[in-house]
């Protein structure tokens, strides 16, 4: 989920950029070095998995994951997530330099809400952990979508039916993004719970 | 041509990787009969795994002509319906399981020819059963060993009831008590397989005929007489290395094969 | 599929410092977004044409780089002149389409193509390799530069790992459909790259341990710096400035 | 004990995963002297890299003496100005080469050990051109192919100059042509190096000695007694298996070694 470039108006263009440096430093301040390798492959990992297309009715969607970031990276997703969205405008020209703040912040600010609001009831139980990663990537892309919302209103009153628009268009990818989700936390959970645990020690 | 068609057929095939010119397969002809248990030695680098992607309709070949089944194959959707049919196993089992429990992954295939779960779970059970791997049912796949992994990776494809197997080394990094448990396994299969592999006395104990590639090509030469000898001669204690399996001593004599004319 | 299809080049601008390239693009698309003026903006869309001509880009994977783009603005074109308010020009029934509506949908298409051939001309037109030396050297934290390098150096391995994994669920007769079968085996496959991609990051970092890593990052520097550079630099900002300040004055 | 010490000297040292019983590696003993070159023949699942990457200092033995270039060494501080001198060559290329670009992975090593800039980009250049990978220098990583990122993992090993070096499966997925490239380079090598593989042509190929692992132990015994004979021969055609390495009729006499007691 991104918005182009040429639309936002400068303030909230430099609004987006300030919020972006601001999650970014508090990021890589809690990444130490024995830790930076694991978030940026991480990063890459986030990179090929927001390429999986997946079926909705007769049309399909890629997915954003943006939820499961949150979990597995807490505030270091902003960093993660600002590296991925620069490559991918290198790569597939989504987006260029003066949004990046912007998609930065409309991505990963809902990646960190997420982590503190779910990360401590997963695990508790298989349903639990399931109903909760179901949670993390709903929320991860409503939120989303009313960042970029906000953006666009904020940018031009006019673009309020526009707004509505993005969010409504965004209800079917909440509920992929949700179920994936869930099923995805599920998984690591009990392939791998070291990727989830460990990062919850680091909090408590 | 022969009398009786392969159930495997491929005519003429060529193959080079996108915007490259040096070609992987080159006028390639391989045919395999209801029965047949064939073994390919071939090292890496020569386009055997470019072969098995092109009988599953992975690669699309420059050339040539795929017949399976009797059906000549050309595009993704006629290769769907056949997929299901052809068992093919990794190299890598960590590329073939992603599931979170053996009994998912087993089940998977089951699932996706559209039996109901309750039967894809029975068909699971039975055939982990018959691969002596029953108690593994609910282990996380990925915990594993690497043993393990390639015999519930060999489920997973013999769940899906295959008419033919294609085994990618499949002895790739195992020690010899699961490479002797593979050679039952297999001896015991009552499916035509192909095997590649650049494992000598494995090939020989699970074949009955075996083959080369080349420059592109399959050799399938009636000549090739096979001399083996015992060539780790243990004293004080054992070398485990491949070649200390069953199979020693062992004279592979070429069957008289039809080769195919191009 | 990780390609990168304007590294490659023999133009001033391929052999320009990365932190120089880096500044001007950013100097640049930055002016050209706080613009709001018609007459101002074409000219940004000059400059970014004559950028895009000088580093002798392949049209037609250009062409192919800006389909997203005017997807996008296809769609812009759609939904404002619809739904602004404003001065209507036409209308039939119920729809009308408005002043406003036309001229900031005319407005996004200026801006957003200036920007991106911007962004093709001078960022697009380095490795990454060459971008991360550019960072390093333009003081962004060491960091950030090592997980933009290092992200990019996995994207590819972990791609392939994808790919040899969908063709596993494939050959077992997976076929994607609306349906939670699709959808938690595609969670599963998603599951199953972040494991790997953890357990790869052990075994590097236990590789970087093998080699001495002490916490400090290099960049290695290919590009010399010449005199041309820190004209064209100086010409890029001086340029961008000029019009800032001249639509804040004129306008 | 022996007369004079060896340069690596691992002494009783058990290790298991944490979290679990099984011992990977169960009182092991493994002593290598300056000029030494070690192959050892094991499969997957024994403990070899975890052998490893004990005597890096990266797995923290249960038990047992690490002994390296004379000092005992025990914490991770310990560890540190030893890893320069000791070169490993992973598994999987993928792993070692975290840079960019070829000449970024191969100066990385220089770089942290305190040299200038210009000095790791000489270093880097001469070890890449005594490889014969100078064409490669700006080339980005993974845009490689398999045997060229293991020759760029190799030179980014030498580049540091180490005393010994550690070989982990250096053959697994490569094709015929790269094999024999390493082993003409291994061989004219000046350094002591131990190299863990299953391919036993290979590992005959580049040492003069060979042990085993078995039951997390290394197998040194002096009775090994290998012979080897060409066991494919070929009328029609050839067969390129790994058989058709330089190695062919190669008769390894054990050297006498000096067993460690325990």
């Amino acid at each position: 989920m991104h918005i182009s470039e040429g639309v936002l108006s400068g303030p909230v263009l430099i609004a987006g950029a300030a919020l972006a440096v601001a999650g970014t430093a508090i990021g890589l301040k809690k990444i130490d070095y024995d830790h930076i390798v694991h978030v940026a492959i991480l990063a890459s990992a986030f990179f090929v998995a927001a390429l999986i297309h997946v079926n909705i009715g007769p049309s399909s969607a890629h997915l954003i994951l943006n939820g499961i970031v949150g979990l597995l990276l807490g505030f270091s997703a902003f960093p993660a997530i600002l590296t991925a969205l620069l490559l991918q405008s290198i790569f597939f020209q989504y987006g260029g330099l003066t949004a990046l703040g912007v998609n930065t912040v409309v991505m990963a600010a809902p990646a960190v809400a997420v982590h503190y609001l779910f990360l401590p009831f997963i695990g508790r139980s298989p349903r639990m952990t399931f109903i909760m990663g179901f949670l993390s990537g709903m929320a991860a892309i409503l939120f989303s979508s009313l960042l970029l919302g906000l953006a666009l209103w904020f940018t031009d009153e006019n673009f309020f039916k526009t707004s509505l628009a993005v969010i409504l268009a965004n209800l079917p990818v909440m509920v992929i993004e949700g179920i994936v989700t869930g099923f995805c936390v599920s998984f690591l959970l009990k392939v791998y719970p070291e990727i989830i645990s460990k990062k919850k020690a680091n909090h408590d | 041509m022969a009398e009786n068609t392969g159930i495997i057929r491929l005519e003429d095939i060529s193959y080079s990787y996108p915007g490259t010119d040096s070609k992987v397969l080159d006028h390639l002809n391989l045919e395999i009969f209801q029965g047949d248990r064939i073994g390919m030695i071939a090292p890496n680098g020569t386009g055997k795994t470019t072969l098995l992607h092109t009988i599953m309709g992975l690669c699309k070949p420059d050339g040539g002509t795929i017949t399976i089944f009797g059906n000549a194959l050309k595009n993704e959707k006629d290769f769907l319906p056949v997929r299901s049919k052809i068992g093919l196993l990794f190299q890598d089992s960590d590329d073939q399981l992603f599931c979170p429990t053996v009994m998912e992954d087993v089940a998977f295939g089951p699932l996706n020819l559209g039996f109901s779960h309750g039967q894809a779970v029975d068909m699971a059970k039975k055939t982990l059963e018959s691969l002596g791997m029953s108690a593994f049912e609910q282990s996380i796949t990925h915990r594993l060993s690497g043993g393990q992994k390639r015999l519930v990776a060999l489920a997973a494809v013999l769940a899906m009831n295959p008419r033919v197997l294609l085994l990618d080394e499949p002895t790739a990094g195992l020690d010899n008590t699961v490479k002797e448990r593979l050679i039952h396994i297999l001896n015991q299969l009552d499916i035509s397989y192909l095997v590649i592999s650049h494992e000598f006395d494995f090939v020989s104990a699970v074949t009955d005929k075996i083959y080369s590639m080349e420059n592109g090509r399959v050799l399938t030469n009636a000549g090739i007489n096979i001399h083996h000898h015992d060539h780790v001669r243990k004293h004080s204690t054992l070398i485990s290395t491949e070649y200390s399996l069953p199979g020693f001593f062992l004279e592979v004599q070429q069957h008289k094969k039809k080769a195919l004319k191009k | 599929m990780i390609e990168e299809p304007f590294a490659q080049g023999t133009s001033f601008i391929h052999n320009m410092e990365p932190r120089i390239k880096i500044l001007a693009a950013f100097a640049l698309s930055l002016a050209a977004s706080l613009c709001s003026h018609f007459s101002i903006i074409r000219v940004y869309l000059l400059i970014s044409v004559i950028l895009v001509t000088a580093a002798r880009l392949n049209f037609g994977a250009l062409a192919k780089r800006l389909k997203p783009l005017f997807l996008f603005l296809s769609m812009i074109w759609f939904i404002l002149p619809l739904t602004f308010e404003g001065r209507v020009l036409y209308h039939y029934g119920r729809i009308r389409i408005t002043e406003p509506g036309i001229l900031l949908s005319a407005m996004i298409t200026f801006k957003s193509i200036t920007i991106v051939l911007v962004f093709t001309a001078l960022v697009a037109t380095m490795t990454v390799a060459s971008l991360g030396n550019g960072l390093h050297r333009l003081h962004l934290p060491d960091k950030l530069v090592f997980l933009l390098l290092m992200c990019y150096r996995y994207i590819a391995v972990i791609e392939e790992e994808y790919n040899r994994l969908l063709r596993a669920a494939k050959f077992r007769g997976f076929i994607p459909r609306t349906d939670l079968h699709s959808y938690k085996t595609f969670a599963c496959l998603a599951g199953m790259l972040f494991v790997r991609a953890s357990l790869r990051a052990q075994r590097v970092h236990k590789a970087m341990l093998c080699r001495g890593f002490n916490g400090k990052f290099h960049t290695l520097d290919v590009f010399l710096p010449n005199r041309f550079n820190s004209i064209f630099l100086r010409a890029i900002v001086c340029m961008s400035l000029g019009l800032f300040i001249y639509e804040q004055i004129w306008f």
